[in-house]
């Protein structure tokens, strides 16, 4: 089991994109896209991030990162909203490259903490 | 009168009818500083609040706002969401399990409200957001001066800088705008505040 | 007229997806998704990015944004290619946060420069 | 033997044959520290160029060695498409318009070629990238040299952590396994070595 990933942004096809893009450099890690508000257009939907985080969770943990303030806000509260708090994490990183490293820390079996500071110090250039 | 829990969601309803109103004032404020859909957010969410209103009227006020909260959350995709929808959240726990609001628990609700969007969104006052509108009215006594305070609170944000927010993009070029947020949490407070008169 | 910006991207759905989200507050700032390998596959494609860039002159200059390091060598080589290579730049910035920031700028009417600087310090919390 | 374009020519099509069949040995290297695509990228790209060598063989060395710069731009995306492009291009530019290369000029293109890559991927030696094949090779006198060189080099990856390319994100799990672009920088060198022999 390795800790999952959630991507929380207003846009469907950005959420899918960075799913794709990660998931290249990490076959076995579960990253799931929580994208648009629901009905085709630029939003945030807080029960799809909820499914989300529920759908990422082995046990081990999720990480959940975001594009804009708003849906920052909505990640904090699908967070905050589990049975269990503690075992998802929102990190503050640039989405495309904490994503890639996340995804690549998660991959080699970093735990829950290791992934948000592998997300976290992503840089953009690399 | 009394503020039991058909009082409040009458509240409700009355602040749903004028964000309804006031939907394409809360566009063109957020179309200046924003994206241009504060207004379409607060009337799709409040009208889902009152769809669920119509469907069955919690017991107490606090389940009432508790209500509010988690529909404007699952409905409203948006900053307003998470913001309205934490400010309601914390109300209701406020409140408790009150049959009644007295002026006390009115005042401790504004309160746990200003803390709860605190919490959520980490804006201060002078940030330009709907802190602006709620710290004000979370200060004085009652929901008339609350609704006064926010009112004032929120023509405050047009000289400002935003620093949270899709407004803060825009540094200097927000000067002149008032916030849509503040405008619409002005707007609610008085709704509010002219139904339980 | 204002400074383009175009999106290079391994992903065709990540690029498109930060042009759904940067464009939403910058209509009037032409922005470009050059992402994919051009086969429907992951991967950059040299002459799409070309293509992008030069349609996304409007005279006042072209900003890329990239998604991995490979992006940045195709970005930075499709503007060493161009008639004038001052006309275009490649930044260092996190990519959906920076196209947001430079969309932005750009919408407002700062020049190469300023587009370039907007997106370069944009945060990931905003 | 004489090198003139057409040798040119023979030898970037020996190379090609050379990246074809280690198409699944450069995948595997790739998949351990990277995405598993540097032999397909490579015998795809390669394949273009044998293709426009089949379709127009240019008149002069650097005109071979440019085509091949400009076919692997266009149709290798990957790391791979701009690196080797570029070292190419340099390579192209370093012997300008000489109808056949001296031991010198090839001398002059590897050393174009390393400057390229660094300048277009700001690695240095020991940041595990084809820098560390190509870097040694540049710095030797004939191409038998430069790839025995180059293999050294690509072998010394082994050992290395990664700060450049996909490869970098993997920190210490890099450790152990020989850069797929350092392996096929010495097999590109080594075909060529065996072909001007
Ligand atoms: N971090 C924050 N803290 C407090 N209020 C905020 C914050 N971010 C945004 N807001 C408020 O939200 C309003 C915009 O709401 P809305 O247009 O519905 O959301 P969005 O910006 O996601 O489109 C702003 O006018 C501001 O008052
Ligand atoms: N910045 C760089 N500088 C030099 N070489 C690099 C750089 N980035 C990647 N490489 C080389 O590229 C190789 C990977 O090529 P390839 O697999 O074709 O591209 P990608 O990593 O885009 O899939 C690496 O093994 C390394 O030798
Ligand atoms: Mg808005
Ligand atoms: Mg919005
Ligand atoms: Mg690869
Ligand atoms: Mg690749």
């Amino acid at each position: 089991m390795t800790v999952g990933i959630v991507i929380v942004s207003h846009s469907a096809a950005l959420a899918a994109g960075v799913v794709e893009l990660a998931g290249q450099m990490a076959p076995d890690v579960v990253i799931i896209a929580a994208g648009g508000d629901g009905d085709g257009g630029l939003g945030t939907d807080f029960e799809a991030v909820s499914e989300a985080v529920e759908r990422a969770q082995s046990g081990d943990g999720v990480v959940l990162l975001y594009d804009l303030g708003s849906a920052k806000m909505v990640a904090d509260l699908a967070v905050e909203m589990l049975g269990d708090p503690e075992s998802a994490a929102v990190v503050d990183a640039p989405l495309v490259e904490g994503a890639v490293a996340g995804a690549v820390a998660a991959q080699a079996g970093a735990d829950l903490d290791g992934v948000l500071s592998a997300a976290a110090s992503a840089l953009a250039d690399q | 009168m009394g503020c039991d829990a058909r009082a409040v969601a009458a509240a409700v309803r009355a602040a749903a009818a004028v964000v309804t109103a006031h939907r394409d004032e809360l566009v063109r404020l957020d179309q200046a500083i924003g994206d241009g859909d504060h207004g379409e957010n607060l009337k799709r969410g409040f009208g889902f609040v009152v769809q669920a209103l119509d469907e069955s009227t919690p017991d107490t006020p606090g389940a009432v706002l508790k209500l509010v909260a988690t529909t404007l959350i699952s409905k409203v995709g948006g900053a307003a969401g998470p913001l309205y929808g934490t400010a309601f959240l914390r109300a209701a726990t406020a409140v408790g399990d009150a049959t009644e609001l007295t002026p006390e628990l009115v005042a401790k609700a504004l309160r746990a409200a200003l803390e709860g969007v605190v919490a959520r969104g980490k804006a201060e006052v002078g940030d330009k957001t709907m802190v602006d509108a709620l710290a004000p009215a979370a200060e004085v006594g009652s929901l008339a001066a609350a609704a006064t305070a926010a009112e004032r609170g929120a023509e405050s944000t047009i000289p400002l800088v935003a620093r949270k927010g899709r407004a803060s993009y825009l540094g200097e070029r927000a000067i002149g705008h008032q916030d849509p947020g503040a405008r619409s949490t002005a707007l609610v407070l008085r709704a509010f505040a002219e139904a339980a008169s």
